[in-house]
């Protein structure tokens, strides 16, 4: 049963995430992106990890779908109507693929893997939030400021509007001057 | 099924972003590439986690790392791509190479 | 104690949830019910827009009641679901985000600006109820200690949770119009834009969605049973009845509701929602959290 | 009778209808729409969804363009189209088309999925969102068309990105839409870039402005009481409000709104009408949702429609209690200022109507495409009144 689950996602992870790279749409593409990484979060639930596998799922999807929107601001021809190629440097490209997934293969087939240490704990869910709120507190908060700081960085970088366009010069008035309004009433 | 295959469909996906990442142009596109590369990131270490050390929460850790790092990644890459939009109206990394000349 | 329901239970789950947004649609009927309805589009002929892409809109259409159905998997009728995962909660909401991806797929595959507009209003509608929503059922597994539908259904057989998170319950109901874009969270296929992302779907292609639609709402409402009102818990009456009538009752809610209400717009929820509902969601979590330590 | 036809019978017993009305059909329209609402049968959004198309007034091409061909051909099989030209006529001409709809013609010969000569759109909306805007500054190609389609350009948007911008006309077979209306939008996604208000063609008319008329009548020196305007007028509001509340998402009270228009014009008593009339206003005010959604959209700073789409809502209202308390009024209209549903009726300046339509494109930029419906919406312009106007023989004055 899992051998097939692990067999039919791994065929359909590696042939959408070709396929990426191969549709002209561009709406195809990002769904095609979007099935190779449901396909990576189904291998994970394949392998135990039921909540990483599904907070993938989740997340993937999310994003995918905001992905697609600014695919159309700011793609040139999103919809593929017209067949172009936007490609540069392929042949070495495809040089540098094949010899590290050559090299990658034979590494992952000659290296002594280490047996298997252990058995997997009942909940892996509970064990990875024990980690992550004990010994790895330390990823945590990085990975937390990472988040906040990712947040700030982004609407720095997006907007062009800061509370001065908003508010007036001397912050004091009334309404902001929003090109649209918001729905708090400020 | 065993650790070499989850390994090998791993290194593929990665190395089909990794491509995806060289040659394409558009920002979004190599951002894709990235993306999958993340996901063949993200396999590798469940599957190193199963096979080798399924007691300890390390692997599980990496796996919440990448998909960070994705998250942070798309985020970051569209406002990339927002504010030299805005600024040059550019979205291919060629043209962004142009700007420096 | 949350048993697992037997396997035939898979086959019948989509039939009784197909039930169930029948006897909805019956009840919000207001001139053709909905056998007449789903007749009518039968009948009709498919049409395919100008530089479309056919396949996917077929596959955004099959998308949305395949992922209302996922996501009932872990729904318990009483205190069975066809599979009590050990996250239940998160498989929910990643199930319920698929529709993100439907919806919008089937407002760009037929090429349409108006069909466009739904997805894109449905996709900012989207930014605007996750963040309060997830905050909201992340309270109700924190009120429990656990990502399992069953045991959050079983940690309220005393007090329900509705009773003493009602911020959580009320954002929940919010987002649950909001998911399934119905009532006055209905701009992704509203009549302003001639059906929005659906404006361009007929006969079957039509049906599917729009019934996947009702099935994504009959899901969200059904999941508040477990969540917040208590599962099935109650006096008298066995399990599966109690979570019927609850289920019954929140859907007549969110009917009234859709009828007192007019269509609420994107652009002034989404401020609403991340500057007072998302805080409101935090500040709820804190209280939850305080409380289930203190126990 | 076998058993397909019996299905199909079954299943077109109440047909989705598309109504698309012509400038100076308004009497066609409401005909129409009491007698759906009679009937039950549903209306439908857009041709899509609809299975008999019904032209309120003979539709006539805009330029060269044939949108209600364009439109009909956008409606799935089976179908039927008819045109009420007539008001006394709308119920026949409706089973007309119901019988249309379930004979075999209405069904193509092949069924399934062959359906690819149906229109690519909505009739209105010949520029396709084919977004393939190719005409990069740095590839320097001209703008072509795809798939027949024009490309998409670029320009400089509200928040200062250039995107694509698509040409979009609106109308003039939207539901709750103003009869007649063309708007030519430039969208950014669904941000309304630039809005121009297409030049009409307007059929003459041979009869006044449906909802003016009876002014019309007193400014012509014909007799005419008070009560019977300030029925005319409370019907126009209650139209107004009926279209508003449905661009609104609003559909409970827009039907209601509806009902209580048709009951007016149907000589119902002003006791009658109360019951209908009053509690519908009273919760329309008093929704704190619909204020909180509509203020602040479409404000005007001055001129007969000064305010915002919410403080217009709440002019409708104050007009329809007032006209409701007057529908008993005998006295003769010409001893009264001559102020119609939407402004003063005379022969010296230009039509109400005309003052809405101007104020349009400076609302519309910038505004999203729900707000730009409500900001149309809620001036509600009456295009008859331009229409009238241009009437041959000069009688009617309009």
């Amino acid at each position: 049963m899992s051998t097939a689950a692990f067999w039919a996602l791994a065929v359909l992870a590696v042939a959408s995430g070709i396929m990426v790279f191969r549709f002209d749409s561009m709406a195809r593409a990002t769904f095609s992106l979007l099935t190779a990484l449901l396909c990576v979060g189904g291998e994970l639930i394949v392998l135990g990890l039921d909540y990483l596998g599904v907070v993938t799922v989740l997340m993937m999807t999310i994003e995918m779908a905001i992905m697609a929107v600014f695919m159309i601001m700011f793609m040139m021809n999103p919809a593929g109507l017209m067949p172009m190629t936007m490609l540069h440097n392929r042949r070495g490209a495809a040089l540098i693929c094949a010899g590290s997934f050559t090299s990658l293969v034979v590494g992952i087939l000659l290296v002594p893997w280490p047996r298997r240490v252990g058995r997997a704990p009942a909940d892996p869910t509970m064990d990875l939030g024990m980690s992550l709120m004990g010994p790895q507190m330390l990823t945590m908060m990085t990975l937390g400021m990472a988040l906040f700081a990712t947040i700030v960085a982004t609407v720095v970088l997006a907007t062009r509007r800061g509370r001065y366009d908003r508010y007036g010069d001397d912050l004091r008035a009334a309404r902001p001057d929003d090109p649209v309004r918001g729905g708090v009433g400020r | 099924m065993n650790l070499e295959l989850f390994l090998i469909t791993a290194a593929a996906l990665f190395c089909v972003g990794l491509y995806g990442a060289l040659t394409q142009q558009s920002i979004v596109m190599l951002m894709m590439g990235l993306e999958l590369m993340l996901g063949g990131v993200i396999l590798a270490a469940g599957a190193a986690w199963h096979h080798i050390a399924p007691a300890a929460a390390d692997g599980q850790v990496l796996i919440v790392v990448a998909i960070t790092a994705m998250a942070v990644e798309m985020a970051i890459g569209f406002a990339v791509v927002t504010a030299l939009f805005r600024s040059r109206e550019v979205d291919t990394t060629d043209m962004a190479a142009e700007l420096r000349e | 104690m949350a048993e697992p329901a037997p396997p035939w239970a898979a086959l019948v789950l989509p039939l009784a949830l197909a039930l169930v947004a029948t006897a909805l649609a019956t009840a919000d009927a207001r001139s053709t019910g909905p056998g007449r309805e789903v007749l009518r589009l039968l009948v009709q002929q498919r049409r395919i827009t100008r530089a479309a892409d056919v396949p996917l809109v077929r596959l955004a259409t099959t998308l949305l009641p395949v992922a209302a159905v996922l996501a009932a998997a872990v729904l318990p009728l009483g205190f069975r679901p066809v599979s009590d995962l050990p996250d239940g909660i998160v498989w929910f909401n990643a199930m319920e985000a698929l529709a993100w991806a439907a919806v919008w797929l089937a407002g760009w595959g037929p090429n349409s600006t108006l069909s466009l507009i739904g997805g894109y209003r449905f996709l900012a509608q989207g930014l605007a109820y996750e963040l309060p929503h997830m905050l909201a059922i992340t309270t109700a597994a924190l009120g429990a200690q656990s990502l399992r539908v069953g045991a959050v259904a079983d940690a309220q057989a005393g007090l329900w949770f509705a009773v003493w998170m009602p911020a959580a319950f009320g954002i929940y109901l919010l987002s649950a119009l909001a998911m399934a874009f119905w009532g006055p969270f209905d701009q992704p296929v509203g009549r302003d834009t001639a059906g929005g992302a659906a404006a361009e779907l007929s006969g079957v292609d039509r049906l599917v969605f729009l019934g996947g639609r009702r099935l994504l709402l009959v899901v969200a409402a059904a999941f508040s049973v477990p969540l917040f009102l208590g599962g099935g818990h109650g006096p008298l009456l066995p399990g599966w009845a109690w979570t019927l009538i609850k289920t019954a009752a929140v859907l007549g809610l969110l009917l009234w509701v859709r009828r007192r209400v007019p269509t609420v717009r994107t652009e002034r929820y989404m401020e609403l929602s991340w500057v007072v509902l998302t805080p409101l969601a935090v500040a709820q979590a804190l209280v939850v959290a305080v409380v289930v330590l203190k126990k | 009778m076998d058993l397909r036809a019996r299905l199909t019978r079954a299943a077109l017993a109440r047909p989705a209808v598309l109504l698309a009305t012509s400038p100076g059909a308004t009497r066609e329209r409401l005909a129409v729409e009491a007698e759906l609402g009679r009937r039950g049968w549903p209306s439908a959004a857009g041709p899509a969804s609809a299975d008999l198309l019904v032209f309120a007034g003979v539709p006539l091409p805009l330029r060269d363009d044939d949108w209600a061909e364009r439109v009909w051909t956008a409606v799935p099989a089976p179908k039927a189209r008819v045109t009420v030209t007539d008001a006394e006529h709308a119920a026949h001409t409706l089973d007309h088309g119901h019988r249309t709809l379930l004979t075999p013609a209405a069904h193509p010969a092949e069924r399934h999925e062959t359906a690819t000569a149906a229109a690519p759109d909505h009739g209105p909306h010949d520029s396709q969102g084919s977004h393939g805007g190719m005409d990069h500054a740095h590839h320097g190609r001209p703008p072509g068309t795809v798939a027949g389609l024009p490309l998409a350009e670029r320009a400089e948007d509200r928040d200062g990105l250039r995107l694509d911008r698509l040409h979009v006309p609106l109308g003039p077979a939207l539901p709750d839409w103003p009869a007649g209306l063309v708007l030519r939008l430039e969208l950014q996604g669904d941000v309304v870039r630039r809005a121009e208000v297409d030049p009409m063609p307007t059929p003459a008319a041979s009869r006044p402005a449906f909802w003016s008329e009876p002014w019309l009548k007193a400014l012509a020196g014909e007799p005419g009481t008070s009560g019977e305007a300030a029925r005319r007028r409370c019907a126009a509001h209650l139209d107004s409000l009926g279209r508003f509340l449905g661009v609104a998402g609003w559909s409970d009270a827009a039907t209601r709104a509806r009902r209580a228009r048709d009951r007016t014009l149907g000589d119902a008593h002003g006791e009658e009408l109360r019951p209908l009339v009053h509690p519908l206003v009273r919760r329309v005010r008093k929704s704190r949702t619909l204020r909180w959604l509509t203020a602040g959209v479409g404000e005007l700073p001055g001129g007969p429609v000064a305010g915002d789409a919410h403080s217009r809502l709440i002019g409708w209202l104050d007009g329809i209690e007032y006209a409701l308390d007057a529908i008993g009024d005998r006295t003769p209209l010409a001893d009264h200022p001559l102020i119609g549903p939407r402004g003063r009726v005379d022969d010296t300046e230009a039509p109400a109507s005309r003052t809405l339509l101007a104020a349009l494109p400076a609302l519309l930029a910038g505004a999203e495409f729900a707000c730009a419906r409500l900001v149309v919406a809620s001036l509600d312009p009456d295009l008859d009144e331009l229409a009238a106007r241009r009437a041959p023989d000069g009688r009617t004055h309009g």
